[in-house]
């Protein structure tokens, strides 16, 4: 690197920041985005946690039919994480460039990665909604088709990053195309695919939540209803449930990562 | 009768540079022959075209009285479980424990779905295990390969080629990122297998002092043709400076 | 230095700078999910211009889509008037004192007597027979039906129902004690419980045949649907979606559903925040909105044979006229019990 | 000879001999595997099917997607402002990643275990824990409902997950400088902030800037929802008004494939800065 | 006058085993000391409580005629400007420049602000340049510090610590990491320096040839306890037992 090549580099970092703080400024006023007045709703939004959303005995009675609902989507989420794992591990060998049969196929997963992630999941919960009905079933797939996306990208990764020596090792014994996945490819990658699987849990719990909403399905729609007939105090156990399912399955699966990797 | 005979081997994997060029030589069952040469000289490349782990151009490569130039699949497969092969990077699926990565050698012999299902015989995991005790590896059967020393890993490697049971055994450097000690261990035992179990070894080195020590035949190869062919004792120093060219061998000394 | 340039630009669909909302030049006015569309758009910038005039203050309208934080943005002072159902004016008002109806649609005759609309239940008209006891509709039948609200801060999609059935269950042995809370979900009394998130919303899931029963009101689909037999407004009546009914109707055109149960319900109000608007500009909207000029506008109140479509439309002497607080009481009573 | 090899070997019960190193690790990889797939299973049997009818719902999904892709188009506003409507989604998740990535750099100071104090530490992951576990919604409504409708209640209510978010990327990937380089630092006297400085900030920045990417695709998505339902605007609204509204799948159909165009337009213009300003150290 | 005396040092990570053990010596300016030791003797542990990067428990360490002992922060700072470290694996910020790792020497001269902007003088950035000159390196001034080869990384280290003008350099196996060449560069530079520039160096070693090739005096330490104190004339072959012991010296050999 020459001097030359230095500067250009200073040079760089100062027209990074710049293009940072223009495209911060053009979004505030596209957006009427108020800096100030977004820093002063602060105050107003915390008076208004602290007189609305408070657990009372009342809302306490709810906590059954809260529980059932919390239930359906603890089981949404795990289902639609593990289904969606069982496809983007075909997806992800597929479409990895070390284990690729061909190209086409190669293609043909990643397209389909990317069109399920990169359609926002609220998308795909409105487009189901409209075909499913209001189900677990459609919950189920809103959730499940984020995942895919999510899941076929960051195996395809896993499996990238897998030594490629054993690969090697295994042809040279005259293993099959099949025998050296399962045996090579499969073992390297597996914690990493279980930590994958672990995340989109956790995830997609967070987004049951919103996709719930959206489909009338789970600890979401139980969410909606309180808090569209105001019922705040019974909005305030609800979000307890979730925050307490979210962090106990955060540990949890934090506790598996570290022991498998 | 020659296990390994090659006639006119030629290969570039670009169409510009001929990194083989008219290689031709024959071996003898239960020689260890040493491969020496430069780096970039073609060593790898060689020994890849004898187990078809890439495709040759030009020429011809007989094994065992049959010649595999133009084999498919299947008998490709058939002739890499005859052909055993041993890695610098030893190249074990970390994750897996001893005895598994040695029995990785069997699946050439199992149809996909057996393999996928890891239906290894008695008689195999039992031959896996004295395998490993005679490479005195057995008490870390158990073991994942990656809390193995390189040394042990290495052993590993060679115990997987050699449950193929293998007519040939390919070796790759299999020393070069091992210390003195584990080395001499490695080479000591290929050069016994060579001897008792009648398996023919091409090992390619870097170490000539090695290669001296512990083949019965030297051939090295200087930009993809073959330079030198004999015992060690004809290797005088005039041709190994033939063989790695001046430059070359100063710029080991740095 | 963010956020410049809010004021002049009135963005239907982005809603608008509620950075300004405190600031004396600007009156925000929310709207109900229902009247968020942009076919309404023409009709909402004529209630804006009308206002805009009155007070000389610049209007921005901000769109939702939901009642609840149509009805929370109104209570916690962040907008000065919004136009919402009466039971969304219950429940404002509940939550802060300082609100007030501005003004309510007429009915036909131009006064407060008839300033009414009505509530349906209605079902499938091939279905009808599930729902009749002895040849006559019978909320009996609803038990373990499919059931589709608007949403449940709606007054005609739900409270108006829902109190409506649970009286008339108050006498049964086996639903005597149905609160409003068991009629949200499914498992009580209906198998499954919908909600369409607008009237039209619930329509559809009644006319897709994703309900069995579906609540909504009469104005709300005006647009969509024709008398096929029957009198307008009583139970029996057949309507039909018309020939190249607008979305969402346009799948369905032809279709037919006929009312089983027919409440009346008082109509919306425009509602005030006083605190935000002042008692000054709240006197001079109210008169602004309740004078002839604003009955004879043709883009509020859309003549009943005119292609367009508007928040309102007038086949007589509808206008909008003031009212008070206590004009609500009989709804009031209704989501109390 | 035989004998003494059966000594090493281990036996399963069915008295064939096992493979498995029988770790810890591995148990609990084949544990959490099982539960995985006995979980998968309970749920089908949980989940309430009420209203579903799976022929109807297989060719009307067929039949929606199909009019929804194949015959876009746009009823309700025009082209122009369906571009303006992605400009401001765009915006919201600029402003929430921008801002997010501001404030949890330093957060992530505090949190990182090698630059901070223990106790510090932990509160912040606490905190940060806590805010991640409570749905995004929440805060967006919380913040449209208390402070008003509008994109400071949107912006607001998406800034908690991303600097949650961020905050843990940013602290693993301070965590992970190696600690001899904040102990060269601090052997020639540097102070605090310059061992952020001069060591942190240009080890990690590859890892801050992708992450920072990341974070924005993600807000992308999360504004067409949450720019809705605070009354922001955006493209996510004229989408639940298409959807929830006027039913109008050809409309959904557009607005579908311009939030995918954006995406996939977010997603390789971050690959390609990647690639040329951020060269990976492998 | 000795430029550092340690008096009774004792230091125990826990409170179970001690790891330094009643340490006493005084070193003279411009003297290169060579610390050697087995394994966890605890010369890493020593070095880092001479700069204070761990505190330790009992006794006194007198610098430049002052007792540091209960220094604390800002004081802390400045001793730290006064020594400076070389380390094993360099620890060189690898994305950044030569020159700018570099100059990280000169951060203890600063204040926070100075630092965080960066605000290098003309001066400190010529005597970077002229001492990267000196080590040989100075083509590569503007290389990003991973694209450099062991020897080269460790020189950039030297640099950093030599642009803080220290008294002392403290140095924990610098040549650990290098190849036999590259070693005796940095150790030919080391000597040079307490010989020119009158810097006084303590090195850790592992390598007992080298130290004995190198330096005026050499320490080794045992489990915690100084055992040997003088010229490596005095370091016997049955001294050298001593501090290694005699299994220890076994396993070196495997
Ligand atoms: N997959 C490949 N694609 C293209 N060129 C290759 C490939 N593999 C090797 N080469 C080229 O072929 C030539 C011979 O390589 P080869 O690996 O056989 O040499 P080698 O003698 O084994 O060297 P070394 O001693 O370094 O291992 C080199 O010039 C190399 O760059
Ligand atoms: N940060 C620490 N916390 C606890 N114990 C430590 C720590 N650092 C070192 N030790 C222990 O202190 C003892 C001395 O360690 P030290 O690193 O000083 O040894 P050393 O002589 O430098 O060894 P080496 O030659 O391996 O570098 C060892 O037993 C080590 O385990
Ligand atoms: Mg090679
Ligand atoms: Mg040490």
């Amino acid at each position: 690197m020459s001097e030359k090549k230095f500067r250009q580099k200073k040079w760089q970092t100062t027209l990074f920041f710049t293009v940072i703080i223009v495209v911060t400024f053009i979004s505030s006023s596209i957006t009427k985005f108020n800096f100030i007045h977004s820093m002063t709703t602060f105050p107003s939004a915390f008076t208004w946690i602290f007189s609305n959303l408070m657990i009372t005995e009342e809302s306490f009675k709810k906590l059954p039919t809260i529980l059932t609902k919390l239930n359906e989507t603890i089981f949404m989420a795990i289902a639609a994480s593990t289904t969606a794992a069982a496809l983007s591990l075909f997806l992800g060998v597929m479409g990895s460039k070390t284990t690729k049969v061909n190209n086409v196929f190669s293609v043909i997963a990643r397209v389909i990665a990317s069109f399920s992630r990169n359609i926002p999941i609220v998308a795909w919960a409105l487009i189901l909604l409209i075909s499913f009905g209001q189900n677990s079933l459609t919950g189920f797939l809103a959730l499940f088709i984020g995942s895919v996306g999510f899941l076929t990208r960051a195996f395809i990764e896993s499996i990238d990053e897998a030594d490629q020596s054993s690969v090697e090792a295994l042809t040279a014994t005259g293993a099959t195309y099949f025998q050296i996945i399962s045996k090579a490819v499969i073992p390297q990658s597996l914690p990493q695919i279980i930590s994958w699987t672990l995340f989109m849990i956790e995830t997609n719990i967070r987004s049951a939540t919103l996709v719930g909403i959206l489909t009338g399905t789970g600890i979401g729609y139980s969410f909606d209803l309180y808090y569209k007939s105001m019922d705040y105090n019974t909005v305030a156990l609800i979000t307890f449930t979730i925050v307490i399912t979210v962090i106990l399955i955060e540990l949890m699966s934090n506790y598996i990562r570290k022991v498998i990797i | 009768m020659s296990l390994l005979e090659i006639k006119h081997l030629n290969k570039s994997y670009d169409s510009k540079t001929n990194v083989l060029k008219d290689i031709n030589f024959e071996i003898e069952s239960g020689d260890l022959v040493s491969v020496i040469g430069p780096s970039g000289a073609g060593k790898s490349t060689l020994l890849r075209c004898i187990n078809r782990m890439v495709n040759f151009d030009d020429g011809k490569i007989i094994f065992d009285g049959k010649d595999t130039t133009h084999y498919k699949k299947r008998e490709l497969r058939k002739l890499r479980t005859d052909i055993g092969m041993v890695f610098q990077h030893y190249n074990l699926v970390p994750r897996l424990t001893v005895i598994e990565n040695v029995l990785h050698g069997r699946l050439g012999y199992k149809s996909t779905i057996q393999g996928l299902l890891s239906m290894f015989t008695e008689v195999e995991k039992e031959n896996a295990f004295s395998l490993l005790d005679t490479l005195g590896i057995v008490e870390h059967a158990y073991k994942r390969c990656d809390q193995l020393s390189g040394g042990q890993q290495q052993r590993v490697g060679i115990a997987r080629a050699l449950i193929q049971n293998p007519k040939l055994i390919l070796c790759d450097e299999p020393i070069a990122s091992l210390d003195p000690n584990a080395s001499k261990v490695i080479m000591t035992y290929l050069k016994q297998i060579t001897r008792d179990m009648n398996i023919t070894c091409i090992v390619n080195l870097h170490q000539v002092d090695v290669a001296r020590e512990y083949s019965d035949r030297i051939i090295a190869l200087n930009k993809g043709a073959v330079v030198f062919d004999g015992s060690h004792l004809q290797l005088t120093e005039e041709r190994m400076n033939h063989v790695y060219g001046m430059e070359t061998r100063e710029l080991i000394t740095v | 230095a963010c956020g410049e340039g809010g004021a002049e630009e009135k963005t239907d669909a982005s809603g608008s700078d509620s950075g300004s909302s405190n600031s004396d030049d600007v009156i925000n006015i929310v709207w109900y999910p229902n009247e968020s569309g942009n076919d309404l758009k023409a009709s909402r910038d004529e209630i804006g211009a009308i206002i805009e005039e009155a007070t000389g203050k610049t209007v921005e309208h901000q769109l939702t889509t939901d009642y609840a934080i149509a009805i929370e943005t109104l209570v916690n002072n962040n907008a000065a008037l919004a136009f919402m159902g009466a039971v969304g004016y219950i429940e404002a008002k509940n939550g802060n004192d300082s609100i007030e109806p501005v003004v309510v649609q007429s009915g036909a005759s131009g006064t407060l007597d008839d300033a009414i609309y009505y509530s349906w239940l209605a079902v499938d008209v091939d279905a009808q027979d599930d729902f009749k006891i002895d040849g006559e509709f019978s909320l009996d039948t609803l038990e373990d039906k499919r059931m589709s609200f608007v949403s449940n801060s709606s007054t005609s999609g739900f409270v108006v129902p829902s109190s409506t059935i649970i009286d008339y269950f108050a006498d049964s042995s086996d639903y005597s004690d149905l609160t409003p809370e068991d009629l949200m979900e499914g498992g009580s009394l209906f198998s499954q419980v919908l909600f369409g998130n607008s009237h039209q919303g619930s329509a559809v899931n009644l006319i897709n045949g994703n309900a069995d029963v579906a609540a909504f009101c009469d104005g709300c689909v005006e647009n969509y649907v024709e008398v096929a037999e029957g009198e307008e407004n009583t139970a029996g009546a057949v309507y039909r979606v018309i020939e190249g009914a607008a979305e969402p109707f346009n799948t369905v055109e032809g279709e037919e559903f006929i009312l089983m149960s027919v409440t009346p319900v008082l109509n919306a109000p425009i509602a005030a925040n006083l605190e935000v608007i002042g008692e000054e500009d709240f006197k001079k909207v109210q008169e602004a909105l309740a004078s002839d000029d604003t009955a004879n506008n043709e883009g509020i109140f859309v003549p009943e044979d005119s292609e367009e479509k508007g928040l309102f439309s007038k086949s007589d002497q509808e206008r909008f006229v003031p009212v008070e607080d206590d004009w609500f009481n009989p709804i009031r009573e209704l989501s109390n019990k | 000879m035989q004998y003494d090899l059966a000594t090493h070997m281990k036996r399963t019960r069915t008295g064939k001999i096992s493979l498995k190193s029988g770790e810890k690790s591995e148990k609990v990889i084949q544990l959490t595997v099982l539960s995985f797939v006995v979980l998968t299973i309970a749920a089908f049997f949980f989940f309430d099917f009420t209203g579903f009818q799976f022929k109807k719902a297989i060719v009307e999904t067929a039949h929606n997607l199909k009019v929804m892709f194949f015959m876009p188009k746009l009823s309700h506003f025009g082209f122009g402002e369906a571009i303006f409507q992605v400009t401001i989604t765009l915006g919201l998740a600029v402003l929430s990643t921008i801002l997010g990535a501001l404030i949890a750099f330093f957060l992530a100071l505090l949190a990182a275990t090698n630059l901070s104090k223990e106790w510090i530490s932990r509160t912040v992951r606490v905190i940060v824990a806590f805010i991640r576990a409570v749905p995004t919604v929440l805060w967006v409504l919380i913040f449209a409902i208390s402070a008003g409708l509008g994109s400071e209640a949107a912006v607001v209510g998406m800034l908690f997950h991303s600097i949650a978010y961020l905050v843990k990327a940013y602290s693993e990937a301070f965590e992970e400088v190696s600690p001899g380089i904040i102990e060269s630092l601090r052997a020639t006297g540097s102070s605090w902030w310059h061992i952020v400085k001069h060591g942190i900030v240009p080890s990690t920045s590859t890892y801050i800037m992708s992450w920072t990417f990341l974070r924005f695709e993600i807000n992308f998505g999360v504004a067409v929802a949450m720019g809705a339902a605070a009354g922001a605007g955006g493209i996510g609204f004229e989408l639940f008004m298409a959807s929830g509204f006027y039913f109008d799948l050809r409309e959904v159909g557009f607005i579908t494939y311009a939030i995918l165009l954006v995406a996939i337009l977010l997603e390789m213009l971050s690959t390609r800065l990647k690639n040329r300003y951020l060269p990976s150290e492998k």
